[in-house]
């Protein structure tokens, strides 16, 4: 009895999800298909926003999906984009590829046209081929992988952060142009970004022969303590230390750099460059070198956007929040700009058209990457980044 | 009657609001306070905590109601010695109903990319390889009762086999299918050989350690894996050099998929009620009256090891297919223990359960997908409802009934 | 030499870490032979309660000395109740059940409390309060050990003994330790099971707190998510010591600290993962029952 | 086995099934077997008897395989089967399912059934060793398959019905009564072909009716599988009856063999065993 009931029970509640799942698409193509005769009659322009908003990485994804809000509002408040009001479609992917299918998958079922995402290099590239046959228009605020964009094999892809290449090669620079240090430790997550960084730090190292890499070594992320990588580092005799990943191990490790004695010089890369890297590792943030994009705290946009946030969320805003700000902003004004969703419209109006954004006066060059996005050094100084010149 | 009525629902009430009133005095500071270090400020929000009562005290209510339904029919069935099978279970194994049943449902199968869309098919596409990967599974776990929380490598060795494969030397998704296979096969034996003396939870961590070795040698050996950043750019499974757009591509993978589930199943369910699947109960049972019976267990369990590891290396070869790029983020404990939660839940040693847990826990996830935050939070709480109310899974193991010829017997 | 003695003491620290989860861990493993996944959670709930101790305390403008000690007072207090309560909701039913089904319920569990704190506190890393004092003497150690380091390795050391001689001498642990041979054996000599299954729980997830609030202020920061990999780690940890030993858990996670803090130094901290699980899975061939585990005959 | 070590000779000669020479057995620094010498000849039934802690169960590890003997030698002597040699087997520290191939099968003294397979099953499981279908067999269903399961399904079936317990066949056996489970255990261990049936207390727990019925099959099953019968008891009057020879352990020793009536009489197995443990 009580197996059949179960069962039963189950039965229909998985047959009403699908029924559920189907009739929302119905209803979607219903309300989809005039649009496609006729724009002006839309109501609305769905911006799908996928990235990891649950999950441990949830911190980097849920950001974006704030900042997409915010810019809808703003436009709706000014009567829509050409007249459709901007809705926000979320969509998880826990920064998961096989997830970023699903969502990308679900984004395209329901039309939509403009994506911002995804957060990881990983997911993005899992996702991204789908979105280039269905052509939807991809902007991510956070995948720096070298190859998505310079590989050439997405042209419906861009993005208002710069990528690894340049942000390895600006922080090497600096290390051996402006420190002159001479024996560096690159120290990376085994992540996909931090290890992207740190490669391309240790290849820009070698080809420029100012300096030498000492050690090149991925830390195990989350672990509570590195004080033996530190020793390590220590005993290579390194000036410097090269370090891609995140500000969670960031911290960490300055701080535990600095209890073991280690004061040498630390550059690590935009995952870094956060003030909550600053609050996790306290007075031991001083001095830290972390490359960036030149914004920020003095660009009018972004303080605008970040009171905002204050306003709206009741918290300052997280990573990446900026750029999925400028990517949302960018976004929208390219399809006001267009005058439609068309794809190829679309694109050749995020490709000319210049916009005010958190992140810089940008507009996207051929291949996708934002142009006027570019690197450039910070330090920790009294508790705040500041630019180095 | 009347009395006895309002006396158990007297006591229901109370027992929930006890157990209400606990859940908001533990759940208080972190539901009310929420401190951030970083600002320094302290956030009150008392609001939670009437949410948090009124929300405990249904919820209690909902439990304490069920948990004592579950308690009669626990004594019940004690009190009979003879199995009770339910009539559904009954109608389902009634061949007359059983065989129509089966036929609509293919059919069902069989024309679902032409009625619904991409997005559907492409994440029944995904549950597709979770019912073959449960299957699998089961077969170590559910039949063998080897607990293998390191599963996940043998997929990773699919995976990453068709992946290099494609990525170096063009070979195609049929070529490299039944390589990942073999290469899932002996990993499964590699990783047979130094556990056989292993039992229970040894067993486990053993192979947890396992899969994270894989997962970390594919991390760190970047020259063969290209680490973390994984391979992209996986060719889709083609048909005589025919290249299909997406929405092709996925139909396709969705009728290879649909016809490995079948075989899969074929497989498992032909293998269940043979010699070596009967072999696998008695190792599960009792290992040393299975070895005393003149089974060799190290066969028996070297067998399931490479049974179950085979089919994960060829669900993995379908993945990288499928997703188009591989990174061994997508190869981590939790999806250990995610397609162990399949066959758990599901019912272990059932091959229809584990078909509905493979539905259940990757298709409720995608359908709660208008909760998103609340989802895992969801999910989580019915992994928990589920164990606790129906702790055999939702489908219990049935027995095949022998024929026998009587004749014979005399 | 200078080299290998600051490895080998990074190590100790680094494994004290992990043997103070790893001592609730086994004890829980001891008595009901389950894995509890949520023990890594428990653990990140009583660094969570630390946090939100210390914040406020620390708004209120207390020294740090007498917020460490209530926060750590609280934080137990608390974890205790959180392990008893997810013990009476997820385990107790399953009793009966077959084997794996409080696996499945305790992972369950453990996605639930992660995205339950999540949900209500946040989803980003936290700065956790320095709540451990500089101790002047301990400046000429710092590059070998700081005074975390020392507080932690003391603290660990001193619950091994107590919960050592805890469940040698007293009443409940000698109940404990029937309840751990023979569970139906026990009740009928009269040991109140689930009494000592809920006590059990109860000083397991007591320890997991003062991990928690140690291990938060030794690192500094916390995050929903910290207790998964401290759960695997004190797990595997527990099981290489022998599980169910209470000295094992304590030298399993010092191995285990210096396997990572070795083959870091040595070799490359790219594989001192993989090495730390070389080592155990070696061990346990030629130790099937982990490093102090007893080796009991099989009973036919 | 030209001469025996015990220096009683009143059965048949011939070669014995089973010989077993000073056979030690060490835990540590327990000595569990110290010296042990058995003998089982073809179509007998012999019991080993002795306190509770005497070694028996031990002894019976040891030469199953279960338990590698510290010291002596096991030797089987199959009457059939690839592994027949003409001056016997030695199976101490032999892998126990090679044990049960060579054909001695043996029951548990705390039954060790298979509980969620039927009764059926669980005797089919003792076909197992005698049967070869392997995983294409299993999948593809050729007819040889077919025919050795249908095969596997009288023939266990069939011995379901010597131990009475054909209409209990689809039942699980963790619900079956008790002394089915007993008889279950007998029928899986023949199941085996065994040419020596190893019983450990297969009367244990039983009613005196139970009993006797249970004395009655075991002699019904010598006759008709020619099987030789070793087993552990404690009841008295059963092992009286129905035991060709006796040994008699006590600390890990043989103090006193021979036939029942010799055994009775031994003085010193009055004092070591019958006065303290009486039959149940």
């Amino acid at each position: 009895m009580k197996a059949k009931w179960f069962v039963t029970v189950l039965a229909v509640a998985l047959a009403g999800m699908l029924a559920v799942g189907c009739g929302e698409k119905k209803e979607e193509k219903k309300a989809e298909a005039p649009k496609q005769e006729a724009p002006a009659a839309a109501k609305k322009l769905v911006l799908g926003v996928a990235g990891a908003q649950s999950g441990d990485l949830a911190s980097y994804g849920l950001p974006s999906v704030n900042a997409a809000k915010l810019v809808a509002k703003e436009w709706n408040a000014k009567g829509g984009v050409n007249g459709m009001m901007v809705e926000v479609l979320p969509m998880d992917d826990q920064c998961k590829p096989e997830l970023a299918t699903n969502a990308a998958t679900k984004l395209v079922s329901e039309k939509v046209s403009l994506v911002i995402g995804h957060i990881c290099s990983g997911a993005t590239k899992a996702a991204l081929p789908i979105y280039k046959d269905a052509k939807v228009v991809v902007m991510s605020p956070s995948a720096t992988s070298t190859e998505l964009t310079q590989s050439g094999s997405y042209p419906n892809f861009f993005r208002t952060i710069s990528y690894d290449l340049i942000q390895g090669n600006a922080a090497a620079n600096f290390a051996t142009g402006v420190l002159k240090v001479k024996k560096i430790a690159v120290i990376h997550d085994k992540g996909d970004y931090g290890k992207g960084f740190a490669e391309s730090g240790q290849k820009s190292i070698e080809e420029g022969k100012l300096a030498k890499v000492v050690m090149f070594e991925g830390i195990t992320p989350g672990g509570v303590d590195y004080s033996a990588v530190i020793q390590k580092i220590k005993a290579s005799g390194a000036d410097c230390v090269l370090f891609g990943g995140y500000y969670p191990e960031a911290s960490k490790i300055v701080v535990q750099m600095h209890k073991k004695g280690l004061k040498i010089a630390f550059i690590t890369d935009d995952g870094v460059k956060d003030d909550t890297f600053i609050k996790l590792a306290g007075v031991d943030a001083e001095g830290v070198y972390a490359t960036g994009p030149q914004i920020l705290a003095d660009n009018e946009v972004f303080k605008k956007a970040a009171a905002e946030h204050e306003k709206e969320f009741g918290s300052a805003p997280g990573s990446f929040f900026a750029q999925g700000y400028a990517a949302a902003q960018t976004l929208l004004n390219a399809v006001a700009k267009a005058g439609s969703t068309d794809y190829d419209k679309v694109v050749a109006a995020l490709r000319s058209e210049y916009v005010e954004t958190p992140v810089g006066k940008i507009k996207f060059d051929a291949k996708g990457d934002a142009e006027g996005v570019s690197f450039s050094v910070y330090q920790v100084k009294d508790g705040k980044y500041v630019l180095v010149k | 009657m009347k009395d006895t009525l309002m006396r158990y629902v007297v006591k229901l009430v109370r027992q929930a609001l006890v157990a209400s009133i606990w859940l908001s005095f533990l759940t208080l500071p972190i539901m009310v306070i929420r401190v951030d270090t970083i600002e320094q400020t302290v956030t009150w929000r008392w609001m939670h905590l009437a949410y948090m009562a009124v929300g405990s005290f249904v919820l209690a209510l909902a439990w304490y109601a069920m948990m004592d339904r579950r308690d009669r029919g626990q004594a019940k069935k004690d009190l009979e010695t003879v199995e009770r099978v339910s009539a559904l279970s009954q109608f389902l194994s009634d061949p007359r109903f059983a065989k129509p049943l089966m036929a609509f449902g293919f059919l069902v199968a069989a024309a679902f990319p032409w009625f619904f869309s991409l997005y559907q098919t492409n994440i029944l596409v995904s549950a597709m390889i979770y019912v073959v990967l449960g299957l699998g599974l089961n077969i170590t776990v559910g039949l063998a009762g080897l607990l293998d929380l390191g599963y996940v490598a043998f997929y990773a060795v699919g995976a990453y086999t068709y992946a290099l494969l494609n990525h170096h030397f063009h070979l195609g998704f049929w070529a490299v299918l039944p390589l990942g296979a073999v290469l899932g096969a002996f990993f499964g034996i590699l990783l047979g050989f130094p556990v056989l003396r292993l039992r229970g939870d040894y067993l486990a961590i053993v192979t947890l350690g396992f899969g994270q070795i894989i997962r970390l040698v594919l991390e760190n050996w970047g020259d063969f894996s290209y680490g973390p950043s994984g391979i992209s750019n996986i060719d889709r499974p083609g048909l005589f050099g025919i290249n299909y757009s997406v929405e092709q591509a996925t139909t396709y993978i969705y009728y290879i998929m649909l016809a490995l589930v079948i075989l899969t199943i074929f497989v498992t369910a032909r293998l269940k009620d043979s010699r070596i699947g009967r072999a696998w109960l008695a190792l599960r049972e009792d290992e040393i009256a299975c070895q005393a019976m003149g089974i060799d267990n190290t066969r028996a369990k070297l067998m399931a090891f490479a049974l179950g590891a085979t089919l994960a290396g060829l669900m993995g070869v379908v993945f990288a297919a499928k997703t188009t790029f591989i990174n061994p983020a997508s190869f981590t404990f939790m999806e250990s223990a995610m397609i162990l939660a399949i066959v758990v839940l599901g019912g272990m040693g059932s091959v229809l359960g584990v078909i509905l847990g493979a539905f259940m826990l990757m298709l409720l996830p995608e359908y709660l997908r208008a909760f998103s935050e609340y989802r895992m939070l969801i999910f989580g709480a019915t992994m928990v409802l589920i164990m606790v109310f129906r702790p055999e899974g939702l489908v219990r193991a049935k027995r095949k009934v022998y024929k026998i010829n009587v004749e014979a017997a005399g | 030499m200078e080299y290998f003695l600051q490895l080998f003491l990074g190590g100790l620290s680094r494994g004290s870490v992990y043997a103070l989860i790893a001592l609730g861990y086994t004890m829980v493993y001891g008595i009901i032979e389950l894995i509890n996944f949520a023990h890594g959670e428990i653990y990140m709930i009583g660094a969570f309660m630390g946090l939100i101790v210390a914040g406020v305390l620390t708004s209120l403008g207390w020294p740090a000395l007498s917020i460490l000690a209530i926060a750590l007072i609280v934080a137990v207090l608390y974890s205790a109740a959180y392990g008893y309560t997810v013990e009476k909701i997820a385990y107790k039913p399953l009793r009966s059940a077959p084997r794996l089904a409080p696996l499945i319920s305790a992972i369950g569990m453990s996605i639930l409390l992660q995205n339950y704190i999540m949900l209500t506190q946040t989803p980003d890393f936290l700065p956790f309060p320095r709540l451990i004092p500089e101790l002047a003497f301990m400046d000429r150690f710092s590059n070998y050990l700081g005074t975390s380091d020392m507080f932690i390795i003391v603290t660990s050391l001193v619950v091994m003994i107590a919960l050592t001689l805890f469940i040698k001498f007293t009443r409940m642990g000698k109940a404990m330790r029937a309840t751990a041979q023979n569970r139906k054996m026990a009740m009928l000599v009269g040991v109140n099971v689930d009494q000592v299954i809920s006590v059990t729980f109860i000083i397991g997830s007591s320890l997991a707190a003062v991990g928690g609030v140690l291990i938060g202020a030794h690192v500094g920061q916390i995050n929903f998510a910290i207790g998964f990999l401290a759960g695997i780690k004190a797990f595997t940890a527990a099981v290489l010591g022998g599980i169910g030993s209470i000295p094992g858990a304590m030298l399993g996670g010092l191995v285990l600290g210096w396997t990572e803090s070795f083959a870091t130094g040595y070799i490359s901290s790219d594989y001192e993962d993989v090495f730390a699980f070389l080592l155990l899975v070696v061990i346990l061939i030629f130790r099937p029952a982990g490093l102090l585990g007893k080796q009991r005959a099989q009973k036919v | 086995m030209a001469q025996n070590t015990t220096d009683m000779n009143n059965q048949n000669t011939g070669n014995p099934v089973l010989s077993v020479r000073n056979v030690s057995m060490n835990f540590g620094g327990l000595r569990a077997l110290s010296e042990v010498d058995l003998e089982v000849r073809p179509g007998e039934v012999v019991a080993l008897i002795g306190p509770n802690g005497a070694g028996k169960t031990t002894f019976f590890n040891c030469i199953t395989g279960i338990y590698t003997p510290t010291d002596g030698e096991v030797t089987a002597y199959p009457k059939t089967g690839k592994r027949k040699r003409a001056n016997g087997v030695r199976i101490n520290g032999m892998r126990t399912n090679l044990v049960c191939e060579l054909g001695m099968a043996r029951t548990f003294q705390n039954i060790r059934l298979f509980p969620s397979m039927t009764a059926l099953e669980n005797v089919m499981i003792g076909r197992h060793c005698r049967t070869k279908s392997g995983i294409l067999g299993a999948v593809l269903r050729p007819a040889a398959t077919r025919r050795e399961e249908q095969e596997v399904v009288d023939n266990s079936y069939e011995l379901l019905t010597k131990v009475g317990l054909e209409k209990l066949a689809n039942e699980y056996s963790r619900n079956l009564p008790y002394g089915a489970q007993r008889r279950l255990e007998i029928a899986r261990a023949l199941a085996t072909e065994p040419f020596l049936l190893l019983l450990d207390e297969p009367a244990a727990g039983m009613n005196p009716q139970e009993t006797e019925e249970l004395k009655q099959m075991v002699i019904r099953i010598r006759e008709e599988f020619k099987v030789s019968v070793l087993l552990i008891e404690h009841d008295m009057k059963m092992v009286m009856s129905l035991s060709d020879r006796i040994y008699v352990m006590e600390y890990g020793r043989i103090i006193s063999t021979g036939t029942p009536k010799e055994v009775s009489e031994d003085p010193q197995v009055i004092r070591a065993y019958l006065g303290e443990d009486d039959d149940a």
